[in-house]
């Protein structure tokens, strides 16, 4: 598939700054569809707000484009009420692991087979320059003139320490990298987070694409993901940071493979109905017969 | 009193009152399941702490000839099991009321005063056939014998009912049903002479359902399919039901992380084709207030069950009130539109939980079932709906090429397409939009959206439900309520014997149909009765059917109104007939 | 036009227009500066997209004779910096609009059709100084040239405000400023021979602040010292002008990871004794609903300041709306009181910021201060507040050994403590509770509570801010409007030139002086002005003061109304002049 | 100081279930506050909702029972606000790592020098037994009619994934152990969660008392808590849980210590107010003389 059937328009007006690392994410996450040949009308790309969560807009796709904060949500539900669709999650590090903290750790948890690529760029881009949660210790901005005094948010960490089925680290200043790494995580069966560094050319000086190019690395070829004590040890070192496969968690049912409904038959929910016939039992389970009554009420 | 003991006679008020976890909960369903096969009337209701064991609960059951559905502070018989019991109803407590219990367990904390206990040893009867277990049967037994249910249907019923748990348990059990049957009867000759409750053969082919379960049936029937929500009381007991349907029923059912996953999650299930639902409390709705406008600017149909409990914030959380009315009309930053339902029978219940999502559906908007913790709780027999004719039709189209999910129409609403269902593409946003659904700021197609969003309102106004009078507009007392009050103020209404008391009881709330104000036309007077503090109701007809009514009954104490207590305010409104 | 000319000689209004970051903030800084410096009135409105870099933005200035602060459609002079901002405001430009650009580049996109650029290389210009970089000065210098500032004043400025800098850049400026102020003084010849400006010598002890650092400032004499709340345009302003004050005052600024954690952290701030606040946009106040309630419950101090943007959902970010206001009249669960300011002047956003805090502290209530985004950047120089007289008094008791928190009172309203601060102990519940604070169930107690928190109503109502009254209560028309819409209706008034149109400007919203329908007794016709589809104020008159508006003017395209579509509309009203 | 004295009222009611976990947890904690001497009146008990949120009335000192879920954001305000006060939060596994999560994430970023005890009965006890996020996979309830299937959140991995300042577990099967990790927790100075295992008599029947003695142990004597990796390795366990501190931060201020207002005394904010001369300062700023017009605008 040519990477051009992605474009969604002829002329699309993006509105990013000229530079912004997230020219390459979007580039890159086309290039990775067009090379799997995704089918795009089964293709949904589900985000909250934020730069990062704009993205949705510039790729010819099904979109879901929600609430800051609230693209996990959506994003389970519709893989579960669907399975056929290929869901994919465009984050921002504010809206993911901010203001959708709680959703974060909660849908790990509950492990859906989507994709969750979080633009990592340590500061809070939409609105013009606020600490994020991975924002580092002393940076400074509008909002934090004295610097930021909390302990950055360790992504990786936290999705180890929660079991993630797949957890990765990708930078943009290597887009073909990038690349192998996205492919690899839509595939993967089961929850996967990408946590992508993105330079913001205009909101973060600290954190620029020369700062990640020399802030890291990727874990060595003979790496084994599969040791989770080890990829949180990895998740930890921040003098550089290491980049690739951090994590593959055990093989585990999906969340939407463990629903009762997929047990009997794999159709998606909107092609099946209220069968009268279960209706008409339930209600007879209801006339107060025995034994349902103490069961039921 | 001589008017009561004329009312006695077709129909008991039977009271348990006791500790969280002592069992008044299985001498409930045995008795009710028995009233059902016996063919009795009933009706149920509870009020209890919000605490898992200890405290004093009480459930009412009231048996009786004509269908009685509401809340009576009178006891006939009330049934205490503990010294605490007694006080938490000693308010309710005549001297009618028929008072049942083990003196010694009763006096234990000191003399119960001017409260004449018959003496009713119910675990010694019940260690006579077996054991202390057997207490809760002697207690169905006295009622049983009382009405003279037919034995061989209660035993029947009881091997049914213990079938598992072997013969011998059976055996106990039926003998403890006599011991208490003995009891009954001889209380019949020497207390209730005149007793004539009316079996009524119809009711063989009712349902037995509490509005949680109601709701959640309406709700199948309505297609819905997925559900996911938190639990807070009063509303846990629809998700539980609907997570127990899932075994049988095509529906998804998860207990989200919070309340904002739980909307976010069904505004996603909607997109998807499937058709959400969540159920929560006044506060856990506020959690929802910003994924509602999500769904108002998605134009993604939702249905939102909100069962009130007396608030701010934790407030009495096992309580009821009617308190969040006003929130739900105007939750959500910004304007678009919704419905709001507020059923006040459990055939309403299940009816407008299922129309809620044709409406959203059709709608693309939010539709609320309002309830309250009374209402999901109480319980009574009724017709068992006929629900051939339903059809939960999907109104989702076949998505073509150049398909936009918000394409201007005269209505303004949009065919709805899903992903993968066609050859288009559907893309939602929660920015202002163009009709392809993305993101624009372009002024002008701003304006034309909010029309869009709006416009539906005027088609919601003409397809709202009106209210339902009983009685007469022309009358001396328009006695207007909303919501869980319609039977108790209709009943209030009858026990007053007075035909000039019309009641009008509203069961959509918003929009209002345009004829609202002609309801008021002819009423000499008018009063509105809301459990709540602040008349909110009488805000909403001021504001969309300039109707101002003055007059109010308020009660929010967390309890229901009582039957009595309203025909007394219902009297002092309408004064001396003429 | 003839009406026109004839305005145009004591005021302009110039307009900035460009992408975002091409430094239009820069000119704009300057030229205000510089105007306050030489003594002149002037206003600033900003509208912009949401995006950081791009798109069309601007910034119109207006300078003017008499004080006049809102927003024109009308331009006279313009700098389009590219030609998508030409574009951008097309339709406000008439053939009296000076448009200053570089032909070159205006004309890249193809033909600029019928519009009259008068070509003025400012690049070409700045370069001649010294580079590129001095553009902005050059433009800057033709506005100095025009109105004839005195030389001494800019370069003296420029000199401070370049010092930093080093003399090379200073020098630079001022040439640049010298190379504009030529073309301005030519223009002054050709175009603007009657151009006549009074200067105000009072205007020096003014002060510039937008609204967002109004409110801040406000806050801060109100003695807030801490502020949690989560970035949200339009309100962000608010809250990091209020970080950034923490260098100085004794204020906590913490950006919360959620809405949620705002308003619960703020409530904590209060119970140990702080002065809590939360800055936020309708949708981030969306997620502080069940907070409020809570505050409701706790009887907790609480101030709000909710800056409305168009929604729902996320809307359009960076633009203005009056959408919010109902949601915030009933937002949270249950039933418990609040005060909604609504200020509509600078001056307005500093004294109702700081009352806020005191109403809060006094009434143990949540007070909101709602804005707009039109509002909180709007700027203009006004009178340097008096806050000689200002105490921060806190309303908080030492307690005692036997201190109960929610002991009864008659206002309903209990002396607060605070842990740490005397003998006692001071016990807030969410939950219904006792006087001490505990959990209870006791159902009197319930309906008591709910009367305390609702009797402070009362006094509030009493203490309520009267709308404020332009012109006579026997009028023509009365243009009754709230929040930011008061400068603009009330220029539009004066531009109409008739006396027999009187001003309403509500500043406090809910609840309402009990003298509110007086108001409307003397005018012939009445129309009521709001920044929204649904008339949401007319709903609160109606339902709080019993008054029904039926003529209203709407705008909810994201743009504030302007003086002209004002005046037109307040004329279509008023008719012909008897 | 005798415990006595921190019973609140001569007839407490207390609404907990006979059996109950949580009756030792107050009990424990009240010798833990008396041996420590604790002055009551500066003492805040913080809460949500939930059984174990229902703790503080049944304390002797300042209650702030605020909401479902949010007991940490009060918390960590009113300490910051008044340095003074000791700030001790009860909660349950649903109110901390369910409705709380994010909280419960920033929280320990923030680092207040609050103490955080988690009463984790692994189910939802107030609203009669639902699944809590801490329900082992499996786990039949009402709600959950097939059981559990969303894996059981690690709370002190997560924790430790955070760089929490104190990290233990507790189990009230032994309260000798559980009284001296409290007292531990509440003289740390940071953050310090105790995850405290408690059985809930009426809706756990799989993890009661004797569960989770057969499924505990206590860390070795030896065991360093300063090493993060092994923490984590240890919190990891599950065949047996492992109980005691886990994990012991780098030492690092605190959230409170770190604001700007302090640094100018000691003095809580009640007991200051805006400066007039300050304001006026900031009022002459604001009349457009250079160069604060740029710089505050
Ligand atoms: C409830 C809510 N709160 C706040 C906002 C404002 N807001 C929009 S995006 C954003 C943060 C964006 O940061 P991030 O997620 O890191 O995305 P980026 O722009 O850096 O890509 C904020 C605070 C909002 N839209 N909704
Ligand atoms: C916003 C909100 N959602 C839901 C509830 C209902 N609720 C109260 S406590 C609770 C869970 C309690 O579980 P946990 O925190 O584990 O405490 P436990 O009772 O087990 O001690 C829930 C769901 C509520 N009060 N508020
Ligand atoms: S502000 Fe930063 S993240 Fe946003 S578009 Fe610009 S460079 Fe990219
Ligand atoms: S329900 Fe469980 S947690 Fe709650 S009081 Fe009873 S035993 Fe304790
Ligand atoms: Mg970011
Ligand atoms: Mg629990």
């Amino acid at each position: 598939m040519d990477v051009k059937e992605l474009e969604p328009f002829p002329e699309l007006d993006i509105a990013w700054c000229p530079g912004c690392g997230n020219f390459g994410i979007r580039k890159v996450l086309m290039q990775a569809l067009a090379e799997m040949e995704m089918d795009l009308t089964r293709l949904v790309l589900v985000s909250g707000i934020g730069q990062a969560a704009k993205l949705p807009h510039y790729v010819k796709a099904n979109v879901f484009n929600g609430l800051h904060g609230r693209a996990l949500p959506p994003a389970t539900a519709i893989k579960a009420a669907n399975p056929e669709l290929t869901v994919i999650v465009e984050s921002g590090d504010g809206d993911m692991y901010g203001e959708g903290g709680n959703h974060f750790m909660h849908t790990i948890r509950r492990n859906p087979d989507i994709t969750c690529f979080v633009h990592d760029n340590m500061v809070y881009g939409l609105t013009k320059g606020q600490a994020s949660p991975t924002s580092l210790e002393g940076f400074k901005t509008a909002m934090q003139p004295s610097g930021v005094i909390l302990e950055p948010f360790n992504p990786l960490a936290v999705a180890i320490a929660l079991d993630a089925s797949f957890v990765a680290r990708a930078s943009i200043s290597d887009s073909e990298q990038t690349k192998e790494i996205m492919k690899q995580a839509i595939n993967h069966k089961g929850f996967a987070l990408v946590d992508i560094f993105q330079p913001c050319v205009t909101f973060n000086k600290l954190n620029t694409f020369q700062w990640f190019k020399d802030h890291s690395y990727y874990l060595e070829e003979e790496y084994n993901p599969r040791d989770r004590v080890q990829a949180f040890q990895r998740a930890l070192e921040t003098d550089k940071y290491p980049l690739g496969v951090f994590y593959i968690g055990p093989e585990r049912p999906v969340f939407e493979e463990r629903q009762m409904v997929y047990t009997r038959g794999t159709d998606p929910l909107y092609r099946r109905s209220c069968s009268h016939e279960v209706m008409e039992n339930l209600l007879d389970a209801k006339m107060g017969n025995p034994p349902e009554v103490l069961q039921q009420r | 009193m001589p008017q009561n003991v004329q009312k006695k006679t077709d129909e008991l008020s039977v009271v348990l009152c006791g500790e969280a976890g002592q069992g008044i909960q299985t001498v409930e369903f045995l008795l009710t399941a028995l009233l059902k096969q016996c063919g009795y009337n009933f009706f149920s209701m509870k009020e209890y702490m919000s605490r898992v064991r200890g405290g004093s609960n009480s459930t009412e059951i009231r048996i009786s000839s004509r269908k009685v559905n509401a809340y009576v502070r009178r006891i006939d018989i009330l049934f205490p099991l503990t010294r605490a019991a007694l006080e938490h109803v000693r308010d309710r407590i005549t001297e009618d009321t028929l008072i049942l219990g083990e003196r010694e367990r009763l006096t234990s904390g000191g003399d119960t005063g001017d409260l004449k206990i018959v003496d009713t040893p119910f675990t010694a009867l019940a260690k006579e056939v077996g054991g202390a277990i057997y207490a809760n049967t002697v207690a169905v037994g006295i009622i049983a014998g009382l009405l003279q249910f037919e034995r061989d249907i209660t035993d029947h019923y009881l091997g049914e009912y213990f079938g598992k748990k072997g013969d011998q348990v059976i055996k106990n059990n039926i003998n403890a049903l006599s011991k208490g049957y003995e009891i009954g009867e001889r209380l019949r000759g020497e207390r209730y002479p005149n007793l004539d409750i009316r079996k009524n053969p119809e009711i063989f082919d009712d349902i037995i359902v509490n509005g949680a379960e109601a709701i959640g049936m309406g709700a199948l029937c309505g297609g819905c399919n997925f559900v996911s929500s938190y639990p807070m009381t009063p509303s846990t007991g629809i998700l539980t039901f609907l997570a127990q349907q899932a075994s049988r029923f095509d529906i998804i059912a998860e207990q989200a992380e919070d309340e904002i996953a739980a909307i976010n999650m069904a505004i996603g299930a909607w997109y998807a084709g499937a058709r959400g639902f969540v159920c929560t409390a006044g506060g856990g709705f506020a959690l929802m207030t910003e994924g509602l406008s999500l769904a108002g600017m998605l134009e993604s149909p939702m249905v939102l069950s909100v069962g009130q409990r007396p608030a701010p914030a934790t407030g009495l959380p096992t309580r009821t009130e009617q308190g969040d009315l006003q929130f739900v009309l105007h939750a959500g930053h910004g304007e678009f539109a919704r419905v709001v339902f507020a059923p006040g029978t459990l055939e309403d219940c299940f009816r407008l939980s299922r129309m809620a999502f044709d409406m959203a559906d059709r709608y693309q908007i939010p539709v609320f079932v309002l309830s309250d913790q009374y209402m999901v709780d109480c319980y009574y027999n009724f017709k068992r709906p006929d629900i051939s004719g339903f059809t939960a039709e999907n109104h989702i189209v076949r998505t073509g090429r150049d398909y936009k999910r918000y394409q201007f129409t005269e209505s303004g609403v949009s065919p709805r397409g899903i992903p993968g269902n066609g050859e288009g593409f559907v893309v939602l946003d929660s920015d202002e939009h163009t009709e392809e659904g993305h993101i624009t700021e372009n002024l002008d197609i701003r304006t034309r959206m909010v029309d869009k969003r709006l416009k539906r309102l005027d088609d919601l106004r003409r397809e709202a439900l009106e209210p339902e009078l009983s009685g007469e507009r022309d009358c001396r007392l328009m006695a207007v309520c909303w919501g869980s009050n319609a039977n108790i103020v209709r009943e209030a209404i009858e026990d007053s014997g007075r035909d000039d008391i019309s009641l009008l009881y509203f069961k959509q709330l918003y929009p209002l149909p345009a004829n609202t104000a002609d309801y008021f036309q002819g009423a000499e007077k008018t009063v509105l009765i809301e459990n709540n503090a602040t008349s909110q109701f009488g805000q909403v007809l001021r504001t969309e059917a300039g109707v101002n009514i003055e007059d109010t009954i308020h009660k929010y104490n967390g309890m229901p109104f009582s039957v009595e207590e309203m025909t007394d305010h219902l009297m002092a409104f309408a004064g001396r007939e003429d």
